[in-house]
């Protein structure tokens, strides 16, 4: 089989999927190599499922807010794989009167770029969600905000670019870009070369080092995030829930069972073995910020806790889109722990990019030459 | 955060002998379990072991774990119970579950020694309430007291399966088969035997087609099966069972070496996803090591030295002791695991069809058949044989390592010699006194008091019996021949019970004559 | 039929917590304290646990050590107690577990999530 | 170490069995037929079945199905079980409640 491809997609995460999926649909010829064993090996996995707007950079958020209206609601249909998403709105909860500041602005700036999100007290927070505790004191609440399961969405699109015809392969770790001519065309990994008229790198936090090989720096760091997951429970509630100062973030799956994110602040700080491996001070610690919120959950038993890296960017929004100094280069990573919501929208306009050359919602904000120095 | 030299998890038989090892040099040694009780698996296992003096043969498991319970309390080993250890973190560190809380605890050394889980396989119906795995018949019946049914079939035929179907008739269930989809028998024939003279057919090349039952089992269906391990269409045997018990071989349970990012591999010899260690147990990471089940299945027996090997190294590792001395401790330990890793059923034998014994003796093919040495068989082996007044007979046919009748007898009338494994021969020089010491002795409970010729046209035979109720000398019933059919009338003419028997009865029946080289059990008329 | 084994030829006559009173579906029995609680439900005869979430199927104790969780019932309100490895203790109210509740699967209202 | 594997490989149909209705993960009530059909799918390692029919993440966490899933997958991919990567583990090793959880002992954890 030949190794070359209209596009070698570097990542087979859920932005490689994505991305192969819209590309297949669009008749693009499409290779995906994926360095790990597994298909959504990455944060696509281990992401706590939030399909949210608010909480979001402005500049990402056009983006996001394109991607609920066009893609969410009927993706399980188009994937032939159920995405479990809800469309039930988005509490990010707070406290205390700082919870309050941060949240107010937060909601300032969101509904300036347009998104309905409103601040609301404590009581009507426990009027939508009568399961939280009586410390919370005010909420934003974004109704359009949901979320989905990670794992079947990645592994949605997987499924269904695999159909549509396109290669993936995994465990082919790629070690170098090069450029002939004066264009990137060819991929090199341990193992194989491949060619293609675009690369596009959604390699996460290892798309830095591959990105050095033809001279381009994406200013991100690791921080390792773990998240847990309880025994199902009967049904409680469907919001997707955050706080101010991202104690911790979650929501009840279809399954029954809650899933939460969280942090010890210390994540950026942990030592790994190379694999990203769990803290043991960070569950406990999502403990008693959960149970702050939640004391109904305290007897929930947790069945499985697990850590996964986040490619933190240097000014908390992706770097996405060509790369003017290595023409066929095409950037999509860092994240920096919010890739998944935003995924189906990335996908279908990275497609649009490399097949029009131009796409409907403007990237431009999020162009890798972004980055200057304070002063 | 609390810091010991040495933290052991699991308090098996492998665990408790490394800390006891650690604990006899001086480590500061603590053991987690997560059960009630300590011992692991050695507290549901109520037969005699076997093995040599030195691996505590003919010693009964459930003893073996309070004399090592009883050693590890007095040299000082803190032993902490209903203690989960949920996570084995990055430096060594444990996160026990200790009651209401969780405890974060460093060692500077750990020894993962938590044993196995056992396989399951899938039928039609096998969610069903009453298909049990045969650990879980053992707890509920040795440690719980409970039956775990009335009727049972078992699946597997594997020295578990065998083990468990005598635990079950020993506290009072009916094993209405014993099934496996191999073509012969996995135990040791010696397990089978005493299990296939009670009565209990064997199924060998079958397998469960369904459970049947709505709310739980009420029967089973099983069929013989081609060497594909196809089901022959029209073999279907159907049985009224209350309970399935499932024997279908372990797998170590090595979660938690594999989250610490221990290198592992699968390895079907071991039983599968094992950490990659030496001789010692020592894994990929520096100062963790591993013992029992969770390297690699074997019995009981190596799991304890095993656990000695590992607690000995983690003494050198921690500068406890010095690499020269090492060397020296552990030869003895390799010696005795070499000694155990021996015979038809060593490890390197696992899976071969073994054709005739050390001694070029023909194995007996109704024992891996059926369970029992058929009568034409019996008399090839050097255990049998025959002279005038009462004497041994041992119906020990593979070799195994396991030698206790030779020293069971007071007279020498038993000889195995050098090799562990050897098949018992009788010693024509000695007279036997029939003081019933090698019937008792023997794990296996293969030996019998024979005196052929009583000079009335009958004959007497001794068998260790391990049922209640007793029979009392003066009853009468059937005797049982290998196969568990009956062959004649026999009469209970003496009952033997002694501390030194260690609760195997000893049973002399009188039958006719003819019977005395085939009559092998008793069945009271009552019952 | 009798499950407990009152004598056994090799571990003697059987050591026995205090008799105590627990409740499973309301049905008032005995068992002895400390047991596992699925120890006294199979000495009474009880064989099934639960019925599970997606086909409703019957299911009860399988691996006896607290590993396969099969044997989970709703324990004093709590739901998901492995019976195997919980101890019986005086009063206990123990009900059959259906999906994740005590709820029997037909009596739950037509839509509701079952 | 990764093996090199082109998921386009092809594997044959997938073709119905009378057991396809048998459950094989007790805790999640996984058939293997689900298991099977996402062998065609495309679920080709332990963790993607995992992750994509959720065996061997309930209750128990795998430890019953673990090896039987392996069985059916490598079965379905014609490989041998060992080329199959082990199931995931992950801390804790048994359900414990968040409370439990979340309540660290100080010091070492005295009891008695």
């Amino acid at each position: 089989m030949s190794n070359c491809a209209e596009v070698v997609i570097i990542g087979g995460g859920i932005i490689g999927c994505a991305t192969a999926y819209y590309l297949a649909k669009r008749g693009v010829d499409v290779i995906v190599l994926e360095g790990s064993d597994h298909i959504g090996n990455g944060g696509s996995s281990r992401n706590g499922g939030g399909v949210r707007q608010s909480g979001r950079d402005p500049r990402e958020l056009p983006l996001v807010m394109y991607g609920i209206k066009n893609f969410w609601p009927t993706l399980s249909e188009e994937l032939e794989a159920d995405c479990e998403y809800h469309q039930d709105g988005n509490l990010r909860l707070g406290k205390s009167e700082k919870h309050r500041q941060i949240l107010e602005g937060l909601t300032e700036r969101a509904q300036k770029a347009g998104l309905d999100v409103t601040m609301i007290d404590g009581d009507e927070v426990r009027r939508i969600n009568p399961y939280l505790s009586g410390e919370v004191t005010c909420a934003s609440w974004c109704p359009t905000d949901g979320h989905a399961n990670p794992l079947t969405t990645t592994l949605g699109y997987y499924k269904t670019a695999r159909k549509l015809g396109v290669r993936f392969i995994t465990g082919e770790n790629v070690t170098e870009l090069r450029k002939r001519k004066g264009r990137l065309v060819e991929v090199i990994t341990e193992n194989n070369r491949y060619g293609a008229g675009s690369v596009v790198l959604a390699a996460g936090l290892g798309s830095r080092e591959l990105a050095a090989t033809v001279g381009i720096d994406i200013p991100m760091q690791p921080a390792m995030l773990e998240a847990l997951v309880t025994e199902a429970q009967p049904p409680m509630f469907d919001q997707m829930l955050g706080t101010a100062e991202a104690d911790f973030y979650g929501h009840q799956t279809k399954h029954g069972s809650f899933v939460f994110g969280g942090s010890s602040g210390l994540e950026g700080f942990t030592r790994d073995n190379g694999t990203p491996i769990c803290y043991s001070k960070t569950a406990p610690c999502i403990c008693r910020g959960i149970m702050k919120y939640f004391p109904h959950l305290a007897d929930a038993k947790i069945v499985r806790t697990w850590a996964g890296w986040m490619d933190k960017c240097a000014d908390g929004v992706p770097v996405l889109g060509t790369v003017e100094e290595v023409p066929g280069l095409i950037l999509a990573a860092g994240f920096t722990g919010h890739g998944f919501g935003i995924a189906p929208a990335v996908g279908d306009q990275l497609a649009e990019l490399i097949v029009t050359g131009n796409t409907t919602v403007d990237i431009s904000a999020l162009h890798y030459d972004r980055f200057r120095a304070k002063i | 955060m609390k810091r010991y030299d040495l933290i052991v998890v699991g308090a098996g038989p492998s665990g408790l002998s490394a800390a006891i090892e650690a604990a006899k040099r001086g480590l500061r040694t603590v053991v987690f379990d997560e059960n009630e009780k300590p011992g692991g698996q050695l507290f549901k296992q109520i037969h005699k072991f076997f093995g040599s003096r030195e691996h505590r043969a003919k010693i009964r498991g459930y003893v073996i774990g309070q004399q090592l319970l009883e050693e590890a309390d007095s040299l000082g080993v803190e032993v902490r119970l209903n203690a989960t250890v949920i996570g084995l973190y990055q430096d060594k560190e444990v996160v026990v579950k200790l009651a209401d809380e969780v405890v974060h605890c460093k060692g500077d050394a750990i020894i993962i020694a938590t044993g196995a889980a056992e396989n399951m396989v899938t039928f039609e119906g096998w969610t069903l309430p009453g298909v049990i795995g045969a650990g879980a018949a053992q707890t509920m019946m040795n440690l719980h007291g409970i039956k775990p049914g009335q009727r049972v079939l078992m699946l597997g035929s594997g020295n578990v399966g065998l083990v468990v179907s005598f635990q079950l008739l020993q506290c009072g269930c009916e094993v209405v088969a014993l099934v496996d989809a191999a073509p012969k028998i996995g135990g040791y024939g010696v397990h089978a035997a005493k299990i296939a003279r009670t009565g209990v057919p064997f199924y060998l090349s079958h397998t469960i087609v369904r459970a049947e039952g709505d709310d739980c089992v009420t029967g089973v269906t099983i069929a013989k099966v081609d060497e594909h391990f196809q089901f022959i269409p029209g073999t279907e045997k159907k049985f009224e069972v209350d309970t399935i018990c499932l024997a279908v071989g372990l797998s170590p349970m090595s979660q938690l070496l594999k989250m610490a990012g221990c290198k592992m591999e699968d390895n079907p010899r071991r039983g599968g996803q094992v950490p990659i260690c030496d001789a010692y147990g020592r894994t990929s990471l520096a100062g963790v090591f591993v013992a029992g089940d969770v390297s690699g299945i074997e019995e009981a027996s190596s799991a304890m030295i095993e656990g000695r090997m590992a607690g000995i190294a983690a003494c050198e590792y921690l500068g406890f002791m010095e690499k020269e001395e090492l060397a020296a401790q552990l030869a003895s330990q390799e010696r005795a695991l070499d000694g155990l890793r021996q015979g038809m059923f060593a490890p390197q034998n696992r899976g071969r069809a073994v054709a005739e014994t050390e001694e070029g003796i023909a194995v007996s093919a109704s024992l891996l058949r059926h369970g029992y040495i058929s009568d034409d068989e019996i008399e090839r082996f050097p255990g049998i044989t025959h002279r005038a007044g009462v004497h041994p007979v041992m119906e020990c046919t593979q070799n195994i390592p396991c030698n206790p009748c030779q020293d069971a007898c007071p007279k020498g009338c038993i000889s195995i010699g050098a090799n562990i494994t050897s098949l018992p021969v009788v010693v024509e020089s000695a007279e036997c006194m029939n003081c019933g010491m090698c019937v008792a002795s023997c794990s296996g409970q293969a030996i019998f008091l024979v005196e052929e010729d009583c000079g009335d046209d009958t004959a007497t035979v001794t068998l260790p019996y391990e049922f209640l109720p007793l029979p009392a000398a003066g009853t009468k019933g059937d005797a049982l021949g290998r196969s568990g059919q009956r062959v004649c009338e026999a009469e209970v003419v003496g009952v033997r019970s002694a501390k030194a028997f260690d609760k195997t009865n000893l049973l002399t029946i009188k039958v006719p004559k003819e019977y005395a080289m085939k009559a092998r059990f008793f069945r009271s008329m009552h019952n | 039929m009798e499950s407990r084994i009152v004598e056994h030829p090799i571990l003697g006559e059987i050591e026995n917590g205090r008799t105590v009173t627990f409740t499973c579906d309301g049905r008032e029995l005995t068992g002895y304290e400390g047991e596992p609680i699925a120890a006294a439900l199979k000495a009474a005869g009880l064989m099934v646990h639960r019925y599970t979430q997606k086909e409703h199927k019957p299911r009860g104790v399988f691996c006896a050590i607290g590993r396969c969780t099969d044997c989970v019932m709703v324990v004093d309100g709590k739901a998901n107690v492995r019976t195997c490895v919980t101890p019986l203790k005086e009063g206990m109210v123990v009900q059959t577990q259906y999906g994740v509740g005590v709820e029997p699967f037909d009596r739950r209202e037509e839509g509701e999530n079952a | 170490m990764s093996n090199v594997i082109d998921r386009s490989r092809e594997i044959g149909p997938y073709i119905p069995a009378p057991d396809d209705d048998r459950i094989i993960c007790r805790c999640e009530e996984v058939t293997q037929g689900e298991i099977r059909r996402a062998v065609h799918e495309g679920m080709w390692t332990m963790t993607e079945i995992r992750r994509y029919l959720r065996t061997g993440m309930g209750l128990c966490q795998g430890q019953t199905c673990g090896k039987l899933v392996k069985g059916i997958v490598a079965r379905e991919l014609g490989v041998p079980m060992a080329a199959l990567e082990p199931a995931t583990s992950r801390v804790p090793m048994r359900p414990i409640e968040m409370r439990v959880f979340a309540n660290e002992a100080k010091e070492g954890g005295e009891h008695e």
